[in-house]
């Protein structure tokens, strides 16, 4: 007789209370922990321990450096709550990183062109109107070409991200300073023209403010409301979201252009709210980690808060190490992938269940 | 001036080949039905421990005794293995504990680049080298060796004859995935499972091993595109995150030749040459302008996307269970 | 153990989370015999023959193939006992030729030719006619089965499975798959068949086995049973089995077709000048081969389909004003007041949302009611509720996903909620394809039901027996033209057959 | 580290500063990438030498993008207390010195930049170095190579032809190249050269093909002023001899690296910091010089330089040091067929570029004369912008 099936048997769950899901989830960082742990040791000859308490100190070691640590929290949550509707639909848009960009691009462009022309409020009002109509631009053209022709859009939107790229690249390059430098430098840093304004006294309120707006916003819009439901649906079968008289290309269309524009929001905080530049790595991949966060939160924007905060955390902690302890800031992208894949392994053991396989046969 | 296509062509060429490990890697994984965009990652690290292997054979033995055989062996062996690895890593978390795909990939991105940037700095601090880069020129010399009568050969010998022997190999490679794709009974099972997993494993194919084996073996072809780029092309020198979005480009060409590793050949070759064309047109002084060259291949995969989503031949679909992962008693 | 047992299975239990889909079941195939597995909707039948085929792995209990105790632990461990199983739902690569298809999984170097030769040689022994280097997705339904049959016998099993084969096959497919498998027998092979069609299981099966919520409930040989002792082994009680037709009442146009032309994106004629009427308080039965254009002409009603030149005329109740629906998309229709239900042929992929539950489901219907931008919940769990209740829906709860419930289970639930729209128009699509027996006369009662509220109903089925007892007009379709209409009181089986296949000969497919 | 080194050099200012106030005075520096950058590797190793040596505390921030993040990370150093914080990247000036008028107590100086001298903060300051020298040295060593080519019959003269990679068309890179090729003129006076520009400080693809490019045009002699390996190994590949930047190439390039010239920016460091230690004012602008140890030449590599060459730099590099020559000496080029008499250069940054300062002075021009970054933007005869005529 052969015996060979494996060990283990492996059945779907039904679905698991939440307390149960988060304690696998808690487990599954702590185990990641414990391999990070050891991996520093082995590769650098660290404490563990220190190392952990230095990325704590890098993020939340001073009022200003937790200041930054929540600006850049809303920030990177903001464009994962930007992402998500789009996800939910099933569409794979990577593109958030371009779209931002677009978005930063087109604020500045206003910053520069129109510093002198208009008073400060109806600036920041045709900022606001440009970078989220090139965001929704840079969300639209893919989804449009998605809805006609089903054309890849995993594909199409990296290749959006190059395009904004490289249109940032040019027109830094026409408005660099000073000439021949390739850079822009704080725009308006004598009037403040354009910037937006500080609330609160501090300088990265507003930004925090928006994004906790956005974030509620974004959970009753995908739970609550008719374009949710419409998204979900089209999401899981176009052909069952046309027979319910939902109009599947504006739905694509529609929540792609929703997506852009909020990343075009984004891009508006960066260069009118907290940075005053254009550069091409404004960005800094967050539109790629972006997708990770909405994704491991199961686009859920609450969950999201949490994801996106660790996934800060480690990156702001990274460089409080490097400098503390001489080491390779890419060490912290060792230690964030290592997190990332048990968070990822673990929602298997969330979906499906694991029991050792009984001896089989023989009973009766 | 003229455009010197002889001198251009085998710099294009020289661009493509990293491009094109990438691509027949990719297709191969692809055609298992997993997508993954971990690839610019594993690429890193191909190269990197390919770096990591030959600095220590470098660092043990003088340069005059080195062998050619192990100076070779001992980098592609340390490459194959590192991207081996990564590969074996995707499978577990998509394949095994069934993850998100989309997801998986750009986290082995993320850890794939720390990995080569972090080991690639610490060598580099190893060596203590007045400029921050390891230079293994004794073995990139053999990597980079050209046929011997490629110079007498003209511009024959400069276009045909003029690469590192790991150019040959990719184009080699391409070529056979091709054929084991499309003549070969495991290339039908392969091309099955990435179709439609469950109608493979009703046939009775292992469909866990096949995407197990693709992955991974898509992976180490991959690498060996990082290997290539630090040995020939960067003549054995590492430099943090010279690679640059090459892995990006060589998903973009699996989409551009339409999951075909042979079309890959010339296509990468084609991206290659729109990778650095913007070099060769005349902008002179206007740097603006060479910006906007660069989203040249960009936009030409834009537009091939576009021209074959309207073509809408069922041939030019991708593998219809791309990015879903498979498990049996599933509904 | 008796030595001419092809297949015994002891004591088998398979377990889905807390569902126990098949609970210690002894189920035993004779060599050379032909068994028929009946029971309703999700008994467990597809469950127990994936145990035999390799798809699932059984929780307890022993398999014995030819005698030997055997662990099947794959579909490939199945193919080497000389197990072959055509599944429910399909199992074909789209892109591959039926050759490629059919060599799939096995072993050696691939040559095609050769493969192609062997094809053409079994479809010539047992009568198939397929082109082996036709790609899947240029076949018909029947043509697809035929590649899986040939997929099969091409490695030479001698146990076949078929899980409802025959419920996307005309009479005629389905008499030609009888004699096939008439024919195997005879070459020695054993075969169990799941059909939901009781005519079916006394015209060509040996023996009945029954199984009844995962338990197994017994069998009986075909010769001492008949269709009311079957339905009431598989029921556990004794039920009616007459379609009650009442005559029409009132009678008036609701959608009048003129003309009405198609072409699919390939730019093939799928419907070409349809002309009918569909009454109010009628029951208007659609017969054809499949593929006929019976999807085409729903989904051209309904909004679904681009239509290249005619009319659909609608005829408003309140009012009596008519509207023409050319030009409109669901939402239009909607929108314009028409209260139209569509219970379509692909359930999943279009009627229901796989990964919802019921609710969800319900909402599918109801998701832009009232004003304002956010959704109403409450309505639609109600419904969900009582369709749950009223139609004796097997779920855990109105949130599990209806992807994950059995095939007749799907149905009920579309079912429901379609006829819960208070329609003017009810079109189904093989409505009962895949339900059993208890529950398709729920559904004709439903049906039935409709059309005295003086609803238009139609009725695309594959069953004549049922079209003639069920409906009170019959269009028949063939090849994309009205090949006639008759009264369904009056004509007869043949003469409907004669109908569907009037213009066969020339071009058989689509 | 506060291990004091005992300072037996005996440095210009002060070394009797008390050991207490050495350890509560703390340094902070920025960079813009790390030590594996050629670009960076240069500034840490300097601020480790200048810290170590003054025995003070300091404290490295690496990879700060040319950001918001500059600043907060400035912004964060003087809350730790840091007294006088340096900025390694052009890019990071416009927020040392948001950060400078938050923190008017605190030093910040930036190394590249042109601000200084116009925005008036009494705690910002600018440095550079008269890199153009060691430039002009390196050219020298260029032309001596090129020289020997001649002789070997390798070449003829008209064939004297080098390459350069440049990265944008900025006043220091353009100050860098018209050095350098003034430096190989001064030996080689048949020589010209091609400049072709990558648009980027860093980008090894764009490097390495620009020079390869450059050696297909008969370029028989390349350098470069971007950061990458690039450069240096196309032309270890094609053997073309190359003239390195930031430091030494030779380990990667034994067959073709000559000579490398680079700043050391630990003289700056060391004046900065004492003279904030001491509470004495620092230079708006400071221009470190041959005289200083600011600008440094690597050894010349025997292997592929010419004969004589380190001779010949010491001659020049003497010259240099005691005036008897300049570099821009108006004599020795000429601007579209004339030799300048009056030039104005843009040194006080404005929206419109407006030359602002007359730069000739006693027939030579007066680079970093009126601000420590470079401003000569001149195209002098000679030199080749590359595909600025293609097809004409
Ligand atoms: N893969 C699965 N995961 C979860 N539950 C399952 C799975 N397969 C079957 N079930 C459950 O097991 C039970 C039996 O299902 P099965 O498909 O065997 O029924 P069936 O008799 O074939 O029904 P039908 O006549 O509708 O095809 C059902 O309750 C079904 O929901
Ligand atoms: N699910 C449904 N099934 C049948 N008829 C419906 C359905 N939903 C709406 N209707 C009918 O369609 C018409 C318009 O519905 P509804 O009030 O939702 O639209 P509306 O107010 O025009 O929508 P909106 O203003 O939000 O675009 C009404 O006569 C309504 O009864
Ligand atoms: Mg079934
Ligand atoms: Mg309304």
């Amino acid at each position: 007789m052969n015996k060979k099936q494996s060990l283990f048997h492996i059945a779907k769950r039904d679905t698991l209370p939440w307390y149960k899901s988060f304690a696998i989830r808690g487990c599954a960082i702590l185990l990641a922990l414990v391999v990070c742990a050891v991996v520093t040791m082995l590769l650098t000859g660290e404490n563990p321990v220190n190392i952990f308490a230095t990325i704590f100190k890098g993020a939340f070691g001073s009022a200003r450096k937790s200041w930054v640590t929540f600006q850049n929290l809303a920030v990177l949550l903001g464009i994962s709550l930007a992402v998500t509707p789009a996800f939910k639909m099933r569409f794979w848009n990577i593109g958030a990183e371009g779209q931002v960009l677009i978005g930063c691009l087109a604020t500045a462009a206003c910053m520069i062109c129109l510093a002198d022309k208009l008073p400060n409020a109806v600036l920041i009002l045709v900022s606001l109107a440009a970078a989220l109509a090139a965001g929704a631009l840079w969300g639209f053209l893919p989804a449009f070409f998605k809805a006609k022709w089903n054309t890849n859009e995993t594909l199409f939107t990296l290749m959006m991200n190059y395009i904004a790229t490289q249109l940032a690249a040019f027109f830094i390059i026409v408005w660099e300073v000073p000439k021949g430098a390739g850079k822009i430098g704080i725009i308006n840093q004598g009037t403040e023209a354009g910037w937006l304004p500080v609330v609160g006294g501090q300088k990265y309120l507003l930004v925090i403010l928006v994004v906790a707006v956005l974030t509620v916003f974004m959970y009753i819009y995908l739970n609550y409301s008719k374009h949710g439901y419409e998204i979900a649906v089209v999401g899981e079968s176009q052909r069952t979201a046309s027979y319910a008289g939902i109009k599947v290309e504006r739905v694509i269309v529609r929540t792609m252009v929703l997506s852009g524009a909020v990343c075009g929001l984004m891009g508006l905080l960066l260069t009118a709210g907290t940075d005053h530049t254009l550069t091409t790595t404004i960005v800094g991949g967050r539109g790629f980690t972006a997708v990770m966060v909405s994704w491991m939160a199961k686009f859920n924007p609450i969950i999201m808060i949490f994801t996106s905060l660790l996934l800060v955390v480690l990156g702001r902690g990274a460089s409080e190490i490097s400098s503390t302890f001489g080491l390779n800031q890419s060490f912290s992208d060792i230690l964030t992938g290592i997190i990332l894949f048990f968070i990822i392994g673990s929602e298997f053991f969330i979906t499906y269940q694991v029991s050792l396989r009984k001896s089989g046969k023989k009973e009766a | 001036m003229f455009f010197d296509f002889a001198s251009f062509l085998p710099r294009a060429v020289m661009q493509g080949i990293p491009l094109l490990y990438g691509s027949t890697g990719e297709i191969l994984t692809e055609k298992s039905g997993n997508l993954n965009l971990g690839i610019p990652g594993i690429m890193y690290v191909g190269g990197i421990c390919g770096v990591v292997g030959a600095f220590f054979y470098e660092q043990a033995v003088p340069a005059a005794e080195m062998n050619g055989i192990l100076a070779i062996g001992i980098p592609m062996v340390c490459s194959l293995l590192g991207s081996l690895l990564m590969g074996l890593l995707y499978c577990l978390l998509t394949v095994t504990l069934r993850a998100n795909q989309n997801v998986t990939g750009l986290a082995m991105t993320t850890f794939g680049v720390g990995i080569g940037n972090f080991f690639g700095g610490s060598l580099i601090k190893l060596t203590g080298s007045e400029v921050p880069s390891i230079a293994l020129s004794t073995t990139s010399a053999y990597f980079s060796k050209s046929l011997p009568f490629a110079a007498k050969c003209g511009w024959f010998g400069q276009i045909f004859l003029s690469y590192g022997f790991l150019a040959y190999l990719a184009i080699l490679l391409a070529l056979l995935a091709s054929y084991f794709l499309k003549h070969t009974r495991p290339g039908l099972h392969l091309r099955a499972v990435g179709e439609s997993a469950s109608t493979a494993d009703a046939a009775g194919i292992n469909v866990t091993k096949y995407k197990y084996l693709a992955t991974c073996i898509g992976s180490m072809i991959a690498g060996l595109g990082g290997l290539y780029y630090v040995m020939d092309y960067a003549s054995g020198v590492w430099s943090n995150n010279a690679f640059g979005d090459r892995g990006w480009l060589a998903i973009a060409l699996v989409i551009f030749t339409i999951w075909r590793p042979n079309v890959s050949v010339l296509a990468s070759i084609l991206f290659g040459g729109f990778y650095i064309l913007y070099l060769y047109i005349p902008t002179g002084t206007n740097l603006a302008i060479k910006e906007l060259y660069k989203m040249l291949p960009y936009v030409v995969t834009l537009a091939v996307l576009i021209i074959v989503s309207l073509r809408k031949k069922r041939e030019d679909q991708p593998p219809a269970s791309l990015g879903l992962s498979f498990f049996r008693e599933e509904r | 153990m008796a030595p001419a047992c092809a297949v015994k299975m002891e004591n088998v239990t398979k377990r889905f989370g807390k569902v126990v889909a098949n609970n210690a079941i002894n189920l035993e195939l004779r060599e050379g015999e032909i068994l028929s597995l009946l029971g309703e909707n999700g008994s467990g039948k597809t469950t127990l023959m994936n145990m035999l085929s390799g798809i699932y792995f059984p929780d307890e209990g022993q398999i014995y193939i030819h005698g030997k105790p055997v662990t099947i632990a794959s579909p490939k461990d199945a193919f080497n006992y000389g197990i072959g199983m055509i599944h429910q739902h399909f199992k074909l690569v789209d892109v591959f030729t039926a050759t490629e298809n059919i060599v799939l999984g096995l072993e050696g170097k691939l040559d095609l030719t050769e493969a192609g030769k062997k094809v053409k040689e079994i479809c010539d022994k047992y009568g198939f006619d397929i082109d082996p280097n036709q790609k899947i997705y240029d076949m018909s339904v029947s043509q697809k089965q035929t590649v899986e049959i040939v997929k099969v016998l091409f490695r030479g099993a001698d146990i076949l499975i078929l899980d409802e084969p025959t419920a996307v096959l005309t009479p005629q497919e389905t008499d030609k798959l009888f004699q096939i498998m008439r024919n195997m027998k005879a070459d020695g092979k054993s075969l169990i068949i799941i059909t939901h069609k009781l005519h079916e299981v006394l015209d060509v099966s040996d023996r009945v086995a029954v199984l009844r919520k995962g338990e197994y409930i017994g069998d009986v040989a075909t010769k001492d049973a008949d269709q009311q002792s079957l339905t009431d082994m598989m029921v556990g009680h004794s039920v009616s089995l007459n379609i009650d037709r009442p005559d029409p009442v009132n009678v008036t146009p609701r959608l009048v077709l003129d003309g009405l032309t198609v072409f699919d994106e390939l730019g093939v004629k799928r419907l070409d000048n349809v002309s009918f009427t569909v009454n109010a308080g009628e029951v208007l039965g659609v017969a054809g081969v499949a593929g006929s254009g019976q999807r085409e002409l729903l989904e051209s009603i309904a909004g679904l389909y681009p239509i290249a030149s005619g009319s659909v005329t609608y005829y408003d109740p309140a009012d009596g004003k008519t509207k023409n629906l050319v030009g409109m998309d669901p939402m239009d229709i909607r929108k314009s007041g028409i209260a139209m239900s569509f219970v379509p042929e692909d359930r999943l992929g279009m009627g229901l949302v796989g990964s919802m539950g019921m609710t969800g489901n319900m909402m599918l219907r109801s998701w832009r009611k009232g004003h304002g931008v956010f959704l109403n919940r409450k309505d639609p769990e109600d419904l969900a509720q009582r369709i749950w209740q009223e139609l004796e829906v097997v779920t855990p709860s109105t949130s599990f996903p209806v992807r994950r419930m059995s095939g007749g289970n799907v149905q009920k639930v579309l079912v429901g909620r379609e006829i819960a729209q208070a329609p003017a128009v009810l079109m189904t699509a093989y409505a009962v394809r895949g339900l059993d027996i208890n529950t398709s006369y729920t559904i004709y009662n439903l049906l039935t039901e409709q059309k005295m509220k003086g609803i238009a109903v139609m009725y695309v089925g594959e069953d004549l027996d049922v079209l003639l007892e069920l409906c009170d007009r019959i269009v028949v379709l063939c090849g994309g033209q009205v090949s006639g209409v008759v009264d369904a009181r009056t004509a007869d089986k043949r003469q409907i057959g004669a109908l569907m296949t009037r213009m066969e000969g020339g071009k058989t497919d689509e | 580290g506060t291990k004091s080194d005992d300072t037996t050099k005996a440095d210009e200012t002060k070394t009797d500063a008390p050991a207490e106030t050495a350890t509560d005075f703390k340094v902070g520096f920025i960079m813009l990438h790390d030590e594996n950058s050629t670009y960076d590797l240069n500034f840490i190793n300097a601020a480790k030498e200048a810290c170590e040596k003054l025995g003070v505390e300091y404290k490295i921030i690496t990879n700060v993008p040319e950001g918001q993040e500059c600043y907060d990370k400035a912004a964060e150093l003087a809350d730790d207390g840091c007294n006088i914080i340096f900025a390694d990247s052009f890019g990071h000036e416009d927020y040392m010195i948001q950060a400078a008028k938050e923190f008017p107590n605190v030093q910040f100086c930036h190394s590249t930049g042109t601000k200084a001298h116009t925005e008036g903060l009494s705690n910002y300051h600018n440095a550079f170095a008269s890199i153009y020298e060691g430039r002009y040295l390196a050219g020298v060593a260029a032309g001596m190579k090129l020289n020997d080519m001649i002789a070997n019959g390798y070449i003829t003269e008209d064939q004297a032809k080098m390459g350069y990679v440049g990265a944008f068309t900025y006043a220091e890179v353009i100050s860098g190249y018209t050095s350098f090729y003034l430096g190989a003129k001064s030996v080689c006076p048949s020589v010209t050269m091609d400049v072709t520009f990558t648009g980027s400080w860093y980008d090894e693809t764009a490097e390495k093909e620009g020079a390869n490019k450059l050696i297909a045009n008969g370029c028989v002699l390349i350098s470069q002023h971007a950061d990458s390996m690039g450069a240096p190994t196309a032309c270890e590949t094609a053997g073309v001899p190359n003239v390195s930047y930031n430091g030494s190439t030779q380990a990667a390039c034994p067959n073709t690296f000559i000579v490398s010239s680079r700043i050391d920016w630990a003289p700056y460091y060391e004046y900065a910091i004492t003279a904030a230690m001491n509470g004495e004012a620092i230079d708006a602008d400071w221009t470190g010089t041959l005289a200083t140890g600011s600008v440094v030449l690597t050894d010349v590599n025997t292997t592929a330089a010419a004969e004589g060459t380190q001779e010949a730099i010491d001659a020049v590099k003497a010259e240099l040091e005691n005036g008897t020559r300049h570099v821009f000496d108006c004599s020795t080029f000429t601007v579209k067929g004339e030799t300048l008499t009056s030039s104005k250069a843009d040194v006080d940054t404005d929206p419109n570029y407006t030359p602002d300062t007359e730069a000739i002075v006693d027939g030579y021009f007066a680079e970093s004369t009126f601000r420590s970054a470079p401003y000569f933007d001149l195209q002098i005869d000679g030199i080749n912008l590359l595909d600025t005529n293609f097809g004409g």
